[in-house]
Parts: C-alpha cells; structure tokens; sequence
C-alpha cells in the first residue's frame, strides 16, 4: 500500500475523487479506532475491482485486513466475513459498475438479513478501469465509448434503490468533502445494521462531474449536490424517499432504521431459542445407530 | 439357503415405495444384515416413475444387486420397465387393480392400499408390501413387528393404534404371499456384528463427517441432490462459533465461504454441477487468494440442468480445472456411503493444511442411498488447523516458494490483502515477471503437502489393473472379485484421492500395460487425465444417468483386455 | 545495411510512448516495410509503468524482437527495468531530466519535453523521440513528415499549425540524434509490396473478420483485453437487422447471446478468463440446447482477476471443457494478427455448423498489438449458415444421431422446446437412460463436421516436432527457422484448430518420438491434451505475463532434443 | 407437452397454482392470435427451472416455441430473442426462486432498457421444486426445511421492487383466477416496453396459502388478495407506491407507464441518427489501408 509499498504500480488520476474517499475512510477508521479503543486489525476492507477498489492499497498510515477478490462480490465476501465472524468491523469499497452492474444482486439479500457492514459505493458513473464505458448511472443519451450514440438505457437511481431494499441505513456523501464523508462512514460503521454510504466520486479522466455537482455560478450552472436539510426526520422512509424523488443529490444521512436488528444478533437469538434441541455429533451418530 | 434379498419396488410417486424399501432395510438392518438402499425419481414432486430396491446380505453389500429376487410393480408401467431385471425365477407382486389378467410367470395379484383400508389403517400400504416380501424370503416376520414396535413408539396417544395397524398390514401382506404358494430362496441367518453399527444415507453421513471434523461455517443455495446437506446443516451446524447460511445463488455461496474462510474459519458449501459452473471463478480466486475452503459437489447428470435426479460421474475435469488460469484444485470422491465421513474430514484437513480450495466430488448415488456402516469412533478423528499467524511474519502474508502462517483477522501486526489479482509478499498487486513466477510456483508447490493419501491395491503383480473412481467402486470390486474367482490376472486399486494423487500409486500404475478405469461419463474423464500423467488408462465408459451393473464390468474388463495385446483402445 | 529495427519506448504512463511507437509503425509500414508494435501497461489509467515496441523490417515480422536496437527511457526506473534487453552496441536515448550523470554506453540525453514546449507545440514530445530513432538508423525523415501531412489533414483550420508543429519535431529530434554521433546500422530500403495492405490491430481485425463473416447480434461487458470488441461492434454492428448491447454481466452476456442465437441471429461475444469463469454454465447451455454462438476468450494472465494486462495461454483447459458435464467445445486459436481475420469467420461457421458453442481463443499479446497484413479479399469470404427446418420435421428439433435442420422462431409447424435438461426429439424433459445416451452421442456427433481445419507443416520426415498453439506461433517459427538453419531435424506444425483437431494432423503427430509445445501457461495445457489424444507431447512453458522469445525458445527445444533418448520429460 | 407428449415424466400435485397460471397463459395467447391473426409460433416462452418452469412442457393446444433453460436466466435469454427479433412476441415464467433471488439481477437492467417482453413470475413463496427451502417471498419467522427454526431474513416485497427499477408495466393476478390472469397477461404482451405479471401461485405441497389469500369468514381469517380500486390512477407512479404500500395483495393492474419507449424503437431511432456515419466492411478495411 503505497507508503509501504512505494512499488505498488497503480496510481489515481490527478484529481480523481477517489483519493477523497480513501481520506474519508482513512479519517473514520482513525476516530473508530481512537474513540473505542479497537485496534484496526479489527476492521476488514473488502474491495471489489476497479479504480475504486484499488483503494485498499492505497490507504496511507496504519493498516486494517484487506481483500481485494474479484468484480461484483465484494458484498458476498463481506456477507461471509461477519457472519462467521461478528467481532469484525466490516467495510466494502466498489464503483458503480461493480456494485450496481454486476454485483447488484447482492444488495438486496445483504439487506434482507441485515448484515452488520457498511457498503462504501463510490459513484463516477463510469467504468473507470476499464477506460470509460457506459456504467448503470451513466445519464441516458451520454456518449462513451460504448454508447457512441448516447446510452439508450434509462440511468439506475442509486438511493431509491436503496430504500426498496430497505437498507436500514442510507447516506450519501460527495469525494470533495472527506471530513463530511468521514462522519458518515462513522455513523454508518455504527449503525448495528448494513448501511450504505454512496459517495459521488468523479472521474476526472473520463466523467468529470465535478462542475455539474459544485455547480458554478460563473456559467450559471446550479450545484447537483445539496445538504439534507436538518427538518429532515431520518427514521421517517416516506420522508427520505420524498427526499431522493427530489431533483439533485442530497448530502448526508437520508435514512436510518431506528429498530434495525443486524443477522448476527437473529442468528444468536435463534441460537438460545434451540439450544435444547442442538445435538452433538455423538448424538446425531447415535440416532442412526441399528 | 441364500446369502442376499434383492427386491424393487416400483410405481408413481406417492405410492409408498421408498418408505417400503427403507423400512425393510432398517428392520433387516436392525437384526445384523447388510444392507443397502437405492430410490430414483425424477426431478418433480407428485407422479411419474420413481423406484426403490432394497438389498439384504449377510454379507458385505458392494452393488444395489444386478437382478431382482422380487419385484413389487404397483402400476402396469412400472412393470414393463422393471420386469427385465427380474432373474429366472424370480418373482413379481403387481397391483391387481391395474391389470386385467396377471402377468407371466411368478406373480402375486395383490392390492396394497385396499388391503391397507381394510386393515383400518389406510397409510399402510408399504407395510402390506413389506409383510409379501419377508414371507417370500422366508424372514420371520418378528424382525419386521419388532422393528415397528421401536419406530412408531413416539410416546404419542395413538402411538398402540398405528403401531397395531402396521403389524396388522405386515401380517396380512404375508397371508397373501404364503397364499400364493410361491417363494425365494429363504435368506440365511443374520450374523449380529459386534461392533456398533449405524444406517446412514450418503449426504447424511458426509456432514456428520464434516462437523466431526471440526467444520464451523456453511453456506449453500437448494440443488438437486445435494440440498439435503444444506437441509442437515441448517439443523446441525448451530453451536456457539458456528453459522449456517441459505444464500441467494451460488455464486453469492462461494463469495460467502471464501469470506467466512478468509476470516479464519473452517468452511464449506454443497452444490451440484449448474452449482459448481457458477463457482468457477470463486474457485479461482480461492486458490490464487490461498483461502482455506471445501466445496461439495454431488454429481448429477450435465450439462447444463442435465438430469438433476440421476447419477453421473461427469464432472471431475472441472472440478480438477475449474475456470481460466492455471490451477489444479485437489479433489476428494468417496467410493461408498462408508467413505463420506472420513472424505469430509479429510477435505477440511487438506483445505486448512495447503490453505486452498478442495472438491469433495461425490455422486448422487452415494448421496440418496443408505448403508449400513459402523459406527465411527470419533475420538480417534485428527483435526488439523491452518497454521496461523501470531504477527511475527508482519504483513508479509505470501513470504516463500511454499506455505505460510495465515494471518486471521483481528490479529495485530498481521494485516494484509488477500489478492485475487497477481500481488506480491504483503498481497499488493503486482505485474512483475518474476512475481507471477514465484507466486504461481508457490501455490502449485503447495500441492506437495497432500500427498498423504491412500489407497487399496490387489494382486498387484499383474500387468493390466482395474482402477475405479468414486461411486463406481463398488460393482468394479464385485465384477473384480468374479474375474479373480474365475482365475483373470488383474490388479485391484482404489483411491478417494483423485488430484493429487498418492505418489506411490502413480508409479504403479505407470508401470502397468494397461489400467482399466470404469466411469459413467461420455468422454473418459479420469482416464484422460491419468494418460496425461503418463498412464496407459483407458475407460469403460457408461451415461445411461443409471449406475454400473456387476455383469457389465465383468464382460466389458474381459473384452478390453482380450483387446490388449499391445495396441491401444481410445477411451 | 540491416533488415531490421527494434526499438522500445519506455516510461510511465501518459508520456506519450504508445503514440510514438505506433506513429513510427504507420509511418514506416506506408512505405513498404513490415511492421510490429507491442504495448503493456498495467491494469490502470496514470502512471506506472508504460512500454510500448516497434519493430520494423524488410522481412516478415514473426516477433516482437528479442534485443532492442534502441531504447527510449522515460525515466530512471525504465533505464533499469530495460537496459538489459538492449544489444551491444545499442542505443539508449534518455530523458535528461531524470539522470544527473549520463548512464553508461551509448547513450543520448533529450529533455522530449521541453523541446516540444520550444518547438511551440508541447503535445508533439513524441514526434521529438520519432525524428531521433529515424536519424539514427538513416531513415530519411520525409516518411515521417509525408505521414505527418496525411494523419494530421483532417480539415480542422488549425491542420496546417499542428502538423508543422509535429514535422517541426521531428526535426529537431533528429538534429539531437545526429549531434551525438550515434547511429545503429542503417535500415535497408522498403519493397513496396505489390499487394494493398492494412495496418490493424488484432482485436479490430478480428471484429472485422467477424462482421464480413456475417456476424448479426453482439453483446458484450467491458473486461481488458477484450473491451476494444466491444467498443468495435458499439461503433459497427448497427445496421438493419443487426443489434449490439452492452449488458450488466458475463452471465448476462452469455444468456444473451444463447437468445439471440435461439432466435436465428449469428452472434457472438467477447470476453477475457474471469468472464468465461462466469459464463461455463452458459456454454453448457448452449451445447446441450444446441444454439449457435461464438464466444471470443481473449486469454490474459490468471487465475481470478490474475494479470489483468499480460499475455498469457492458460485458458486452454477451461475452453475445451467449459463447466460441468459431458461435452467438449469447439476451439480455434488464431497464431497471429493476419490470423484473427480468418479465425473469426471460421468460428461463426462452426457454430451455424455443428448448432452448438464455439471459443475463439486469442490472447492480450496479439488483441493489443498492430501488425501488417494484406488486404483481405472479401468477396472471397463463405459464410455458412445452419441449415434451417421449413416445418417439414413438425417439432422433433432434436431428432436422430446427427444434425438436424434448426428451427427458427416465428416458423409455423415447427415450435419446439429448446431445452437444458436432457430432452426427447421434441425437447421435453425426460429421464430415460437410453434417451439420455441417444442424445449425448447426438451432440459429440456433430464434432464429426468440424474436421474441415487446416494446418502448416514443413520438414515431418523429422522424429520430433515443434507444434506452437496461438500466440507462441511467430517466436516458435522464428526459432523454428534459426535450428534448420543450424541442421537441426525437426519438424513444424501449427493449426488453428485446436478442438477437434485435423485427423491428418492427429495421426502425423501420434505417429513422433516427441512433440514439443511451447505455451505460456504452468500446467503445459495444451500438451496434457494431447497426451490424453495418444501423443507423446512435452510442453515449453513459460509464465511470466510476457511472450516467447524466440532465442529462449532455441536453447529449450536443444535441450529437450538432448534429453529426448528414450525416457520422456514430464511438462 | 402433456397431450402431445403422455409420456412426460413431470407433473405438479393436485391443487397447484400452476395449473391456473397456464391456464391464464393459454387463454391470454388464444385471444392474442384471434384478435391480431398473428399465429402463435411468433410467441416464444422461455422458462426458468422450478416446477413453475416445467409449464413450457404442459400447454395445452397450440403450441409457442419454447426455451427452458437454466435456473434464474429467463429473462437475459428472452433479451437476446427480444433486441435481435422485434418482431417475436416474448413471455417469461418462474418461480420467486428463479426470478427474485439467483435471477432478481436480471430485474434491473431489463427495466432500464425497457425492453418489450412480459415476465410472469410464479410466486408461491417456496422452493417447490427442490421440496420445500424458503424464497425470498417466504415470510419472516416461517419455518422451512431450510428455516427449521423460522426464517430469520425479512421477506422481499416484489411489487416493491418492480416500482423501484421502474418496470413499465406491473399487475398482479392470482392463479385462482385464470380469466382474470388471461385479461392481465393480454394487456402485459400489448404494452410497448418491459411487463411484469406477479401472480401468487400457492403450493399446496409446501407453502398452501390459499387460505390466507382467499380469506376464511368461518375461522375469521380476512383476504389478503384485494382488487385494484377502480379509481386507482395506474398511470401515477405515486399512487402505485400507495397501493402496494397497503397491507395484502392488490389483485389488476398497479402501474403502466403512459410514455413507455421500448429498447427496439430505441435502437431503430438511433439507427436512423447515425445512418451518415454507419460504415460497410469494405471501409472499415479501407481506413486502415497504408
Ligand atoms: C468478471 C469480470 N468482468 C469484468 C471485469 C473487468 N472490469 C474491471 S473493473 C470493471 C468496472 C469498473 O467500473 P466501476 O466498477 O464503476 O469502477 P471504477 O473503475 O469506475 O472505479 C470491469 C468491467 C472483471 N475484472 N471481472
Ligand atoms: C444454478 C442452479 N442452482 C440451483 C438449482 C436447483 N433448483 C432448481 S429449481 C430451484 C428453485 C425452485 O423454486 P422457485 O424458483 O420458486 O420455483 P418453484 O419450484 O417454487 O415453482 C432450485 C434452487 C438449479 N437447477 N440450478
Ligand atoms: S480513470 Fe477516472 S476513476 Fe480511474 S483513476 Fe482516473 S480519474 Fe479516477
Ligand atoms: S411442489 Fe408445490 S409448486 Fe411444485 S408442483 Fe407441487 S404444489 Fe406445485
Ligand atoms: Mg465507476
Ligand atoms: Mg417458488
């Protein structure tokens, strides 16, 4: 990673938002790891494949477990880690195309069960790596090198997307902010429950979206990005959907399940509910025996 | 006297027949015969033709039996299918509302669910059936009474009421066989064994095997016949520190393990071939990512959704080269329902010791039939454990040509990236030339570390050997033991260890003029890969989705090696 | 004079060596000379390291070179990775910028940079590194102003300004050059080929080859090396009746494609290793429902994610038995650039063919590079297609041992169920063992039609044989040459059509005391396939994520000669 | 297929719901052909694997090509038939298995294409083909041979879902009533663009929810299925969202996008756009000439 690992031959376009998500995450783990004590060993970053993911070797200063597996999976993995292991903070870092193209199936049954772990979605709206095709939030009619003629799909909408799972946690953030992204990654990390952070990542190189999300006075351009307003009621999911129906990017926490219970908790529940009818091997031998 | 009981029972689904079947091997079971059950059934629920046969022995059972001693035909379909196995002489009971006049030969008009009604207990049908057969073969009908008695003692109020119904249903079903006159060879005397014995079906067995052998984590999505390990571990696997999951695909089940291994658990999932397809690439990552992990596949037909619910044996060049890349996966196939509990400990052991992937590669029909087995004496099982890290190796992860302590999560000083892309020491990806070299040397040199497998070998000074694999075990060692009584010069071996395989047995069998190596699948998987190896291998090769007959073997191992006189058969 | 130049730009991403090396091809393959170029780069969009080769020559090129004549280093780091490929008496050009001390040798210092930035044009760095490598091997400039002219016409008002700004450039490039005194010896005159030829990349000329070939319908996801055929078929497959699409995944990409050619289209896809991991279930699909499709696998390193952006021949296995079951896939491999053309159409012809899947198995280090080769003729092209049913077979698409006509959508009297699981003649499910035989050997029959592949051979008197697969094929040859050269009995042979082989072939290979197989892959692939088809074949392997050389080459096959007295080497 | 083919060894249990949804299928295709003359091999049904998939071998009467292929594919593979031939009229039938948890990704992108097929998915709550393994519909806290101790992951909601990716077309019917379904399914195939047709298709083996669908006034058990008000506004995408929100199953049409534009007409018009630029082999060869 690249102050150990100065050898380490892959670097970030200059600008690339993705070094204000690494910042971002980098900060979050620093307060975690300073406010409970918790060493980060304890703290697993799961990456998919992309510029994105790359990420995990990338991270400056003190170093947590990583696992850089393969494109879309990253959830799967992470799915795999807490559940066996619910000691673990358990974080995954994807773009666009590896969370919301191929490995979007496995939003929703993270959700369904709840899993304890914390989705960083890093949005450039384009596959970054892969030097620029057309990704699921690409804008219907842009041009990339796979749709010379403008994409003829209708963009994904990440956050309502979200909420239909009924992810029990849901922020956004924007790359340009890493302290702002930071208290979202915390809160998100804390949240006993999966939680979503999605973080519009731009991607200098081929979608530069910098502008459009600032906006800029100048040209007249109005920011995409907005503050969620502080009347915002989190716990309320008609209001956070009225909120993602609303045009631009809301920044900040837009919705939090206030009765989330995470799997691993279900699972031991269930554990205590049948520990009188669990069997040791002897005894599951033994009921076959003739 | 006779030595052995075969008998089929034969109809449409939810006639009964796999209860009957079962019933009579768990009863005979219970008074110290061998046995061995098979059902086959199509993948559906209601109808269609399912058939179930019961073998009793007093000896030890290798093969579900080529012929049939008596056939139980419960519709005029399941007659025509199955009277070709039934031997001279021997004799059918069909269901007297389907025919008009009664078939030729031996046969006993009987009709099982009316007879059941009118001993009140319409839900008897099975046992009218199984009180005919013991008569026939002249069993005393006690075994059977008895065997009810112990089964339907549920400590429920109308426990007396069934328990009377079914043994009434044994009875009649005996008046009407002894009525008819007929009868086969009466069966010996059980020899009670003086061990502890137990009656297992095959996916059973494999994961009792498994959690003997210290398995903490599962994950599986439903398949064809592999879900009843799922199914058992979802009953099982519920301890403090263990966790059982039902995924949403397969593809999400090998994510999940490699996660669940990557954090320093014992872990496996099941599935079957559409299953195992999905997972090639997660396999690949395993391997090139070093996560300890075991992956069941029980072998139906292929491709594609093939023929869920019968057996094959057409899976092992994928299991051996799952996906793109270099790797060879270590691969572990039980030859018998006995095998499967020390085959899972074994692919746990070999998953944590070479820190990697390994396929335990069964069948299905291992998986659906129930043996008899002894009872494992499950002291005596050695769990081993991945070498793990205490930080001293810092984050120097993938350090060495060979093995090294793997760091578990949480431990401090030790943290790494688990790479699925070429990476160097500490799992940073890398492009270097000579890191791809050293990395990939290393994960291959861990293959050295698995070569203690076993094997069982015969007469081995001949020069043309017969080497099953898998579920073909069986009737390759019955059609063995007929050749040798008939004076054939052949040598006999065995392994479960297919990839890699035990050194010594390699060297012998190069030595040899020809290995014979029966397997159901079209191509001639495994002796393909032993003729890359260096081994004159050729296949007897069957795909009827229907297991190998004794007979078969004995002819075609006959012809091959007339055949062998210098030059080659492609298999 | 010398017939050859090689000569590699090195550095960091973004500095412009890729143009520079191609820029340097065109130019010299317009006027006549024969061209290489190579380019690698890791997974990854700024920085890093870069290279990029260009050979060029009065002969045909079969390698990249193994020594260069000169190096262009970027920076430091490159002057080390590099130096040591370079020959005696090479050149080095350096960039001043980044070494204090002139390295050692002949070497040139540059600053490209801010001789662009004074020639006012700072984007034309490095038409500065062309004008310098031109003057030093006496190529007079005007090829490269004369390319300058055409490249940079484009009608845009500010033509003129950039090209005087490049040609500028070049100059003082070459000024520089001459200044140093240096020189390597200089290029012999072109020979304008009679012939019309073209420059072109191998992923574009096979997408080429693909649409002349009739191709109707793509679908394909983005994966490196493969995407430039998918970004070909966006930008090309769009007139009536013709479809391309972008989907969410590999297994999206397959199931597709299985559509699209279930619906009568002829259609393709293109991927590298992780996507043909996701897709065997797919392929087993398409072979038992017998749907034509073509999947390209262009091969990079593995296994998982692997070396995402080097060259590598380990996809081999994967390939000829894609996932679970009974089947073995069709496979061409085309050796070169002018291959890709040809490769692409024979695919799609075997597909409508033999109804069934083929793989069209290239790899990174021929997708990537540019190469001359002649114009092809396309009037001269046979496109096939599956011999369709006009309802005359009613719904029996599946009926008898061999081919049958296909039935397309939309085609009254002939609907039928194109099935997965194993079916009868009309596609319904069924379990009979003897369908399942009857249809199995109906599929492996129809490789039967696919004998039609052709290869080279040259000299097989020889006991021993060199049989390069794919991309092994030009450094092969080349090493080929120089052990003739030398006296050496040995024998060539190459295909294209990797499963099935040639007949012919077969038998002339079988027939050899050894069959050496260079591949780049650890398992030695290709010759454990062989091995099992009866051929005593050893493989050359290399794993480095880098091609052949072809005096590596040399030294191995000598050596393999040398212990090849009987007793074999294991690959 | 049964009449045409007795000695098809599958058949579903006495009761199945899937007896109604072919039924539904059957009238909607007859009706389909009367009314537009088209004959029915210009249908294509591809199935998925599960007892529900097992309907391509059990029409009755005129036959439609048939695709059944493997578990969770469908609708990729009715796709591929779709984009390359406009002029096929394409269904899909499946379970909840095979189209909401290993084939819930092919949802999506359909979706944001919009391509002009209807997907029938067979929703009974269960695995019944594999005997009785909890679905993504299984509710919460049901026991299942997979779920011994009840199901510990919430229950997908697929009308939901459906409103989420912004499918086109969305009714709901139930196998009880086949007419009804028919009448569905018909105005499903007309749609121009991507239609789902839920039914709830109860398993009488496994999961027999008729009860609980159909109500029971003697044991007091209130019906979850309910008819579309007549004033619900199909059209509106809020009053959908409303409608499904509500507890129970809304039995007609939930939602049809008045503006639908499918992938195929999409692809024409950009055909058209880039007419200019489109190139023969010849030039594509040409432009590398030297
Ligand atoms: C199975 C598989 N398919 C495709 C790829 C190629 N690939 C690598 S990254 C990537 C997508 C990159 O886009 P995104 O996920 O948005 O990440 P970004 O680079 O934009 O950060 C793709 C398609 C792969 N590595 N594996
Ligand atoms: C890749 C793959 N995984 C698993 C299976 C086994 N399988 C067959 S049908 C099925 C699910 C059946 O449930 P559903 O889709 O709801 O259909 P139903 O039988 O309930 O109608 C499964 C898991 C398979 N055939 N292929
Ligand atoms: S290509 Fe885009 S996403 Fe990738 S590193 Fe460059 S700027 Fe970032
Ligand atoms: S198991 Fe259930 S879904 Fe399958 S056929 Fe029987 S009732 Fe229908
Ligand atoms: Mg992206
Ligand atoms: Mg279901």
């Amino acid at each position: 990673m690249s102050k150990r690992n100065p050898e380490y031959d892959f670097k970030w376009c200059p600008g690339c938002g993705d070094f204000g998500v690494v910042r971002g995450i980098e900060l979050a783990l620093a307060e975690r790891t300073m406010r409970t004590g918790e060493p980060i060993e304890k703290t697993a970053l799961i990456a998919g494949i992309g510029c994105s993911g790359n990420l995990v070797h990338l991270q400056e200063g003190p170093q947590p477990y990583g696992f850089h597996g393969i494109h879309g999976r990253a959830l799967g993995i992470a799915y795999g880690i807490k559940a066996s292991r619910p000691d673990m903070n358990v974080i995954t870092v994807g773009g666009d195309g590896d969370m919301l193209s191929i490995g979007a199936e496995h939003i929703g049954p993270q959700a369904k069960r709840n899993v304890d772990l914390t989705a960083v979605v890093m949005d450039n709206g384009i596959y970054g790596l892969t030097k620029g095709q057309a990704s699921p939030t690409t804008l219907g009619g842009v041009v990339t090198s796979t749709t010379p003629y403008g994409k003829l799909e209708d963009a994904v909408r990440p956050l309502d997307l979200y909420l239909a799972h009924n992810v029990s946690f849901i922020a956004c953030g924007v790359s340009s902010k890493p302290k702002e992204l930071a208290g979202l990654i915390g809160q998100a990390m804390d949240h006993p429950g999966f939680a979503v952070v999605h973080v519009m990542s731009p991607c200098t190189t081929y979608n530069d979206t910098y502008e459009a999300l600032k906006g800029n006075p100048a040209k007249g351009i109005e920011p995409l990005a907005h503050q969620v307003p502080d009347s915002h009621d989190a716990s309320d999911w008609n209001a956070a959907l009225a909120l993602v129906k609303q045009p631009g990017v809301p920044v900040g926490i837009i919705y939090r399940n206030p009765n989330s219970v995470p799997l691993h908790q279900r699972f031991a529940e269930a554990r205590e509910r049948i520990k009188p009818r669990s069997r040791s091997v002897e005894q599951m031998l033994n009921a076959l025996a003739i | 006297m006779g030595a052995d009981l075969v008998v089929r029972f034969a109809g449409e689904g939810g006639q009964g027949q796999v209860t009957a079947a079962e019933g009579m091997a768990e009863a005979a079971a219970r008074v110290g015969y061998h046995v061995q059950t098979f059902a086959t059934y199509p993948s559906q629920i209601e109808g269609g033709p399912v058939w179930a046969q019961t073998r009793i022995s007093t000896n030890t059972i290798l093969t579900q039996g080529d012929q049939l001693d008596v056939l139980v035909a419960l519709n005029r379909q399941a007659y025509e299918n199955h009277i070709a196995d039934l031997r001279d002489g021997g004799i059918v009971i069909y269901n007297s509302k389907d025919f008009d006049t009664p078939p030729p030969g031996n046969a006993i008009g009987l009709d099982a669910e009316a007879l059941a009604r009118e001993t009140g207990n319409p839900r008897a049908a099975n046992f009218i059936m199984i009180g005919a057969v013991a008569q026939l073969a002249s069993m005393p009908l006690d075994y059977f009474t008895d065997f009810v008695k112990v089964r339907f003692t549920r400590g429920r109020p109308n426990d007396a009421e069934i328990i009377n119904g079914n043994n009434k249903a044994i009875e009649v079903g005996a008046e009407k066989a002894s009525a008819s006159g007929y009868a086969v060879e009466p069966l010996d005397q059980p020899t009670p064994s003086d061990t502890k014995r137990i009656l297992a079906r095959g996916n059973d067995y494999l994961s009792m095997g498994a959690i003997a052998g210290g398995l903490e984590v599962f994950y599986g999505y439903p398949i064809s016949p592999a879900t009843t390990i799922l199914v058992f571990m979802e009953n099982n696997l519920n301890q403090e520190g263990q966790f059982v999951g039902q995924t949403s695909s397969e593809i999400e089940s090998i994510a999940a393990i490699i996660g669940a291994g990557y954090s320093g658990r014992k872990v496996m999932t099941s599935t079957a071939g559409p299953g195992l397809s999905l997972m090639h690439e997660g396999i690949g990552l395993a391997w090139i990512a070093e996560i300890p992990l075991v992956i069941v596949d029980v072998q139906r037909g292929g491709p594609a959704t093939g023929l869920p619910t019968k057996t094959e044996q057409s899976d092992l060049l994928s299991a051996i080269n799952p996906g793109h890349g270099d790797m060879s996966v270590p691969v572990i196939a039980p030859g018998s329902v006995a095998d499967c509990f020390p085959a899972a400990i074994h692919a746990l052991n070999w998953a944590e010791r070479y820190q990697g992937p390994v396929i335990l590669l069964t069948e299905m029909s291992i998986a659906e039939r129930n043996e008899d087995v002894p009872m494992p004496d499950i002291n005596a099982i050695a769990n081993e454990r991945r070498t793990v890290s205490t930080g001293e190796m810092g984050n120097r992860r993938y350090a060495g040509r060979t093995i090294s302590p793997f760091p578990v999560p949480g431990t401090v000083g030790a943290s790494y990236v688990a790479n699925g892309s070429e990476h160097d020491e500490q799992g940073d990806t890398t492009h270097q030339p000579q890191v791809h070299v050293d990395q990939t040397e290393r994960r291959f040199s861990k293959l050295a570390l698995l070569e203690d497998g076993t094997y069982d070998s015969e007469n081995t000074s001949a020069s043309v050997a017969i080497l099953p694999w898998g579920g073909s075990k069986g009737a390759a060692r019955a059609a063995y033991n007929r050749l040798r009584a008939d004076g054939t010069d052949l040598a006999w071996y065995f392994t479960m260890f297919i990839n890699p395989m035990p050194p010594a047995l390699l060297e012998e069998l190069r030595s040899k003029d020809l290995v014979i190596v029966p397997e159901l699948n079209y191509l001639g998987q495994f002796s393909s890969v032993l003729r890359g190896l260096g081994i004159n291998a050729h296949s007897i090769r069957q795909y009827t989705g229907l297991p190998f007959k004794e007979g078969f073997l004995v002819e075609q191992v006959q012809a091959m090696m007339k055949a062998q006189s210098g030059k080659l058969v492609r298999a």
